[in-house]
């Protein structure tokens, strides 16, 4: 008998045969949208709706949403993001049944309910990188619904800054017969560059409305407080001056935006300029422009790109990577993967830490998903390059035979001891435990696994975990540092003022650092508005962000 | 590039009321009346479980302006935004009529009023309100002994409220780019009469309809500053030496002022509208401009002696 | 009551007022001993924005401009100030500004002004108007407010119900013709069953206050304790360190 | 709300010689903090009113750690506080005894 190898390709020129009914070309019209996905897609379909940290297909979306569950059902949701209230709806039409996602942000809460009313059968919690990895081996979409700022009549797409995770998504989908569709804003005689190539794009649908990207890291300098500025200090000088930390990942809390705003000051003057935080894999966080702006940076790549920085990034090519259009080129699974082998260190803030140094952002009632930081925040065990910083971290942490000594990466909490209404960070146990067992998840949700983690950083000072040799030195180092939490009252001074002797745990006056000198005048910026002033107007800061 | 935005020039923005009045002022030549040490603390809040403030959000005093002797009170914008309370508003009461009454002896040169308020404080709003018209009725007094009072204005909550219109009280308004001076708040509008006639949370939109640069440009107010404390400084010490009598020829030559604004702008609807009838350069642009830029525009609008 | 209502009953031997744009009115009216006084007002529960402000503001200035020194009296019955976007940017501040400012003037000038409130009157719109004038009267019906209890509540975030038992306790919050004369913001209340006309003739013939008296109004009333004292302190201290 | 008060023995008077400073403002997060010089140099008392309750104990070992750290004979410490963090109430605090060294 003989064995048929096309059978996906024949689904394919059947689905785009009864799509193209209704399509010019490529183009669709935007009222047809909903026929054509109602003809394209089928009941099981594996489905990319792209929805990345940033970008958002959001037309198509509230589209597919609105078809009809009779038709289309059981669709099996595989997307980075689920950020928009219609990415729910789906589920709670029961268009949608299985999810595999990565990172959920504003909807953790709704997220959560859904989980619990058995509206969603989850596959599993992601990082970006395992997620774009399984689309090559098991979970390859069979239709990509992506969006991208410009198309030409051949489908050739244009996506702006916000690159992000397109590339990838098509590569998975139209390289394994399945189809692409496209929403973008502007329908043009001739893309300014082609990011995704027309052949791979099957049909385009212009929309009347811009798609939706959020500024999700822009971080108002005017809300940095005295503590996370004291936090900074102690990071730049205890961590980055000595470990000569140049290549990094910074996540996106107010102690790092206060870091990135005391290197042309604080750094100044401690004579770091060049000697670190030189090469960075960054989103275009708009508190780094003084740094940037004073000479600090030397390239940046970035996994998306930021509302309001196109036009400061294009005329800072030397640092950005951009294209010769002369806009930002970002592309997440690159990023990620800069961010896993070429960083010396991730730095970043969380939600809780125990006193294994586990971290969770999963708080009760809230699935918020991974994102980068699990990637960002391990030691890749696949590296083979040195640098001073990742031998020096190997040296501190190494008890084996020095001739075969791997280096490490540096991984940074930095978190204040209490977060929102009193909530202590540092916690026996994380929340993630108990809501892995109500929700009866195999794997409990841990955003950094403490192994990976060197060092803690909070206002009462840093511990260091590479220094620490046993269950109980770590406990009382992570203790050391958690301030009149219950878990900091709960120390063994003696013990812990052992860990500072040891140098296991250093206070702000062990690192010569005066708490009171923690001062808002030390930011290179105080405001968006200076940090307009910096880029000298190219940076348009977003409107919610104003105070003038 | 060296540091566009200079780390050590205290900011009027970020400043706490007190370390206003300390820039503005003669190095410690302040002195403050019924200070926190007395503990006049507002008894109206802790039924509504909040805690007060030694000052009740507002520093009242008396100091040097390059040498002459001025008044001062300072709104705390940070503390309950500001607001007028029964204690807040009768400091406020109090150091006005002083000024008055020392007007013929050795009373000060001017007042000066850092006003940063969101308006009458709710939890004591019968008593706000009135503090405000009491204020009123003696910034009016003062004004007619001779004493000139200055409105200050560039703090986070702004001067809405009834502190709009005690600012518009006074004899010189000075604001720098982060001010908003108004009477209803952009979210009172948007709750009251919907998300379509204001968008509270297009803040572009916010400082455009209330903000320093829309107020200067039409004649709402007279200096407009950069944002140190220093320059603060300087714009009061020019503006006591020439503000306008408080008397029938300033209130007509001022109806005669706002009656031409409505003629003017009456069908405008947001500030560029304004601005192109004003035939200046680039109106969409004006609100990106930076302060050296935006002070290089020559306008009419705030030189008038009418308020 | 009506506006018809007021005008009779203030001015029972005559008067000659005509209604303006924007709920303004303006004109005049015949009081024992005083003659024609002038009356100008906002009415209909019209909100008080620039374009009423500014003609009341006017007529006010020409009369004063005009320098016989009579009595202004001021007919109340709007509402809040006008919440819209384009009143605020014209300068909304600036407008009821100046409306105080040309009532005090008035007073300075020799002119007794007395508004008389018949219906609402909040926020804003409160300040420039009824209390903008030397006397604030209270008639049936009038109703003062800063803001309203839902509002309040809103803000403070405590229940509505938990406000209303409060204002049972204390005068300082509550919207209502009963706490704002308790903390000194009207002058008289006048009731249904009095002659309004000889009550403003007897109020026009007291001579005119020569100082803002309502703190001690408040105090006396029990309904504002602190004002007074805090501002007499204030000013002591002013000029102790003279 | 809640009121209460942490009273210390200390060793010596606390620096400087001014008499009283006012630091910070009760804000959300924030606190202000009045200290006086008005106690016997063996003594020293902070007195405060919180907006939030129920955090007794931290507010007591964050004070006792305080005293412990600047010893600040003589001086009180008036607090409003709008449910400020430990990190915050001690940074604080500890600004507040730098400023009673301040000249007069």
């Amino acid at each position: 008998m003989l064995t048929d190898w096309e059978k996906q390709r024949t689904e394919r020129r059947t689905r785009l045969e009864a799509g193209s009914r209704y399509a010019n070309g490529k183009l669709v019209a935007s009222e047809k949208t909903k026929v054509l996905l109602e003809t394209v897609i089928r009941p099981g379909d594996r489905i990319c709706l792209e929805g990345d940290n940033q970008k958002q297909a959001d037309f198509l979306a509230e589209v597919l949403a609105s078809v009809d569950p009779s038709r289309i059902h059981d669709l099996h949701i595989v997307q980075s993001g689920i950020v928009l209230q219609a990415h729910l709806d789906l589920f709670e039409r029961g268009i949608a049944r299985k999810l595999d996602f990565s990172y959920s942000g504003p909807q953790g809460a709704a997220l959560a309910r859904a989980l619990t009313a058995g509206k969603i059968e989850l596959g599993a919690v992601h990082t970006y990188i395992e997620l774009f990895a399984r689309y090559f081996m098991d979970l390859t979409p069979h239709v990509a619904l992506i969006v991208a700022r410009q198309a030409d009549r051949d489908g050739n797409l244009y996506t702006g800054p916000n690159t992000e995770d397109t590339p990838t998504i098509v590569e998975a989908t139209a390289f394994k017969s399945g189809i692409v569709v496209a929403q973008v804003n502007e329908i043009v005689d001739k893309v300014p560059r082609v990011d995704i190539a027309g052949d791979q794009v099957d049909f385009v649908i212009r929309t009347e409305k811009p798609f939706y990207v959020e500024p999700l890291f822009t971080r108002d300098p005017a809300s940095i407080t005295e503590n996370q500025i004291l936090m900074a200090m102690m990071a730049i000088k205890g961590i980055y001056a000595e470990y000569g930390v140049k290549r990094l990942n910074h996540g996106i809390g107010f102690p790092t935006a206060a870091i990135e705003l005391l290197l042309p000051t604080y750094g100044e003057q401690l004579g770091l300029k060049g000697k670190i935080a030189t090469h960075w894999a960054l989103n275009p966080h708009p508190s780094l422009i003084p740094a940037i702006e004073s000479g600090w940076v030397q390239q940046i790549h970035s996994f998306g790109s930021e509302v309001g920085m196109d036009d400061y990034m294009s005329a800072r090519s030397d640092v950005y990577f951009v294209g010769d259009d002369g806009s930002l080129r970002s592309n997440r699974l690159m990023c990620q993967t800069a961010g896993l082998y070429a960083c010396d260190m991730f730095i970043g803030s969380t939600l809780q830490i125990d006193l294994e140094g586990n971290s969770s952002t999963f708080t009760s009632g809230r699935i918020a998903g991974f994102g980068g930081a699990p990637n960002m925040g391990s030691d890749a065990h696949g590296r083979r390059h040195p640098t001073p910083a990742w031998l020096k971290a190997g040296r501190e942490s190494w008890d084996g035979d020095r001739k075969l000594m791997r280096g490490r990466k540096l991984v940074v909490q930095i978190l204040e001891t209490f977060g929102e209404k009193m909530a202590p960070n540092y916690v026996e146990t994380l929340d993630s435990v108990a809501m892995a067992e109500k929700l009866k998840f195999d794997l409990v949700p841990v955003m950094i696994y403490g192994d990976d983690v060197s060092h803690i950083v909070t206002e009462e000072g840093i511990a260091n975990l590479l220094l620490c040799r046993t269950s109980a030195e770590r406990e009382q180092a992570i203790r050391g540092v958690a301030g009149f939490t219950d878990v900091g009252r709960g120390r063994d001074r003696k013990a812990v003022e052992a860990l500072r002797r040891r140098g296991i745990i250093r206070r702000p006056e062990d690192l010569g650092i005066d708490p009171l000198a923690a001062s808002r005048q030390l930011l290179a910026a105080r405001s968006i508005k200076d940090l307009v002033t910096w880029s000298g107007g190219l940076y348009q800061a977003p409107s919610k962000f104003r105070n003038w | 590039m060296s540091n566009p935005v200079q780390p050590n020039e205290a900011d009027w923005y970020e400043a706490s009321a007190r370390e206003r009045i300390d820039g503005l002022l003669d190095p410690k030549s302040f002195v403050e009346f019924l200070g926190p040490e007395q503990r006049a603390v507002s008894p109206h809040l802790a039924q509504f479980d909040l805690t007060g403030a030694f000052d009740d959000g507002i520093v009242v005093g008396r100091g040097r302006l390059d040498g002459q002797e001025v008044f001062v009170a300072a709104q705390e914008g940070r503390f309950l935004g500001g607001a007028f309370g029964e204690v807040h508003g009768a400091k406020l009461v109090g150091i006005l009529r002083a000024a008055r009454d020392g007007a013929n002896n050795d009373g000060p040169r001017a007042v000066l009023l850092l006003l940063d308020t969101g308006g009458v404080r709710l939890q004591e709003a019968n008593a706000g309100e009135l503090a405000i018209s009491e204020i009123v009725d003696a910034v009016v007094k003062v004004r007619s002994a001779g004493i000139p009072i200055l409105a200050l204005v560039g703090g986070r909550a702004g001067a809405f409220g009834g502190g709009g219109i005690i600012t518009a009280c006074c004899s010189r308004i000075v604001v720098s780019e982060h001010a908003r001076v108004s009477v209803s708040g952009p979210e009172v509008i948007e709750i009251n009469k919907g998300v379509e006639e204001f968008d509270s949370r297009d803040r572009a939109l916010v400082w455009r309809v209330c903000g320093a640069r829309t107020r200067y440009l039409t004649g709402g107010a007279d200096r407009y500053v950069k944002g140190s404390i220093r320059d603060f400084r300087e714009a009061a010490l020019a503006l006591i030496r020439n503000a306008p009598s408080f008397d029938l020829v300033t209130l007509v030559a001022e109806q005669q002022r706002l009656m031409e604004r409505l003629q003017r702008f009456g069908d405008c609807r947001d500030a560029p509208d304004i601005w192109r009838k004003m035939g200046l350069p680039e109106p969409e642009r004006i609100a990106e401009l930076d302060d050296d830029a935006f002070l290089a525009i020559r306008t009419k609008g705030a030189d008038h002696d009418a308020r | 009551m009506t506006l018809d209502e007021v005008l009779a009953a203030l001015f029972p031997a005559g008067h000659e007022v005509v209604r303006g744009p924007s709920g303004t009115l303006h004109g005049t009216g015949t009081v024992e001993g005083q003659g024609k006084i002038t009356v100008v007002g906002i009415v209909g529960g019209t909100p008080l924005g620039v374009d009423g402000a500014i003609l009341l503001s006017g007529h006010v200035l020409s009369v004063v401009k005009a320098d016989q020194h009579e009595p202004i009296v001021v007919l109340i019955d709007t509402a809040s100030q006008n919440m819209a976007r384009r009143d605020e940017l014209m300068g909304l501040n600036e407008y009821l500004a100046h409306l105080a400012k040309s009532l005090a003037l008035a007073a300075a000038n020799g002119h007794r002004t007395v508004s008389v409130l018949y219906g609402h009157a909040a926020a804003g719109a409160l300040i420039a108007t009824a209390l903008s004038a030397q006397s604030l009267v209270a008639l049936p019906g009038a109703e003062p407010s800063v803001m309203d209890l839902p509002s309040i509540s809103r803000v403070t975030k405590l229940p509505l119900d938990q406000l209303k038992e409060l204002s049972k306790s204390t005068p300082i919050f509550a919207p209502g013709i009963e706490p704002l004369f308790a903390t000194g913001a009207v002058t008289e209340f006048w009731g249904r069953d009095q002659p309004f006309a000889n009550r403003l003739a007897a109020l026009l013939r007291e001579p005119p206050l020569t100082s803002d008296q309502r703190d001690r109004t408040g105090l006396t009333r029990r309904g504002r304790l602190l004002a007074r004292k805090i501002a007499d302190q204030v000013a002591e201290e002013a000029r102790a360190h003279a | 709300m809640e009121q209460f008060q942490v009273r210390g023995t200390t060793e010596r008077r606390a620096g400087g010689n001014r008499d009283r400073a006012v630091i910070g403002v009760n804000a959300s997060g924030n606190l202000e903090v009045l200290v006086e010089r008005v106690l016997p140099d063996s003594e020293c008392l902070v007195d405060v009113a919180t907006a939030v309750t129920g955090f007794g104990r931290i507010w007591e070992a964050v004070i006792q750690e305080f005293l412990e750290r600047t010893s600040p004979g003589g001086l009180k410490f008036s607090i409003n506080d709008g449910g400020a963090r430990p990190d915050t109430v001690t940074l604080r605090l500890l600004q507040s005894v730098r400023l009673m060294e301040d000249e007069a």
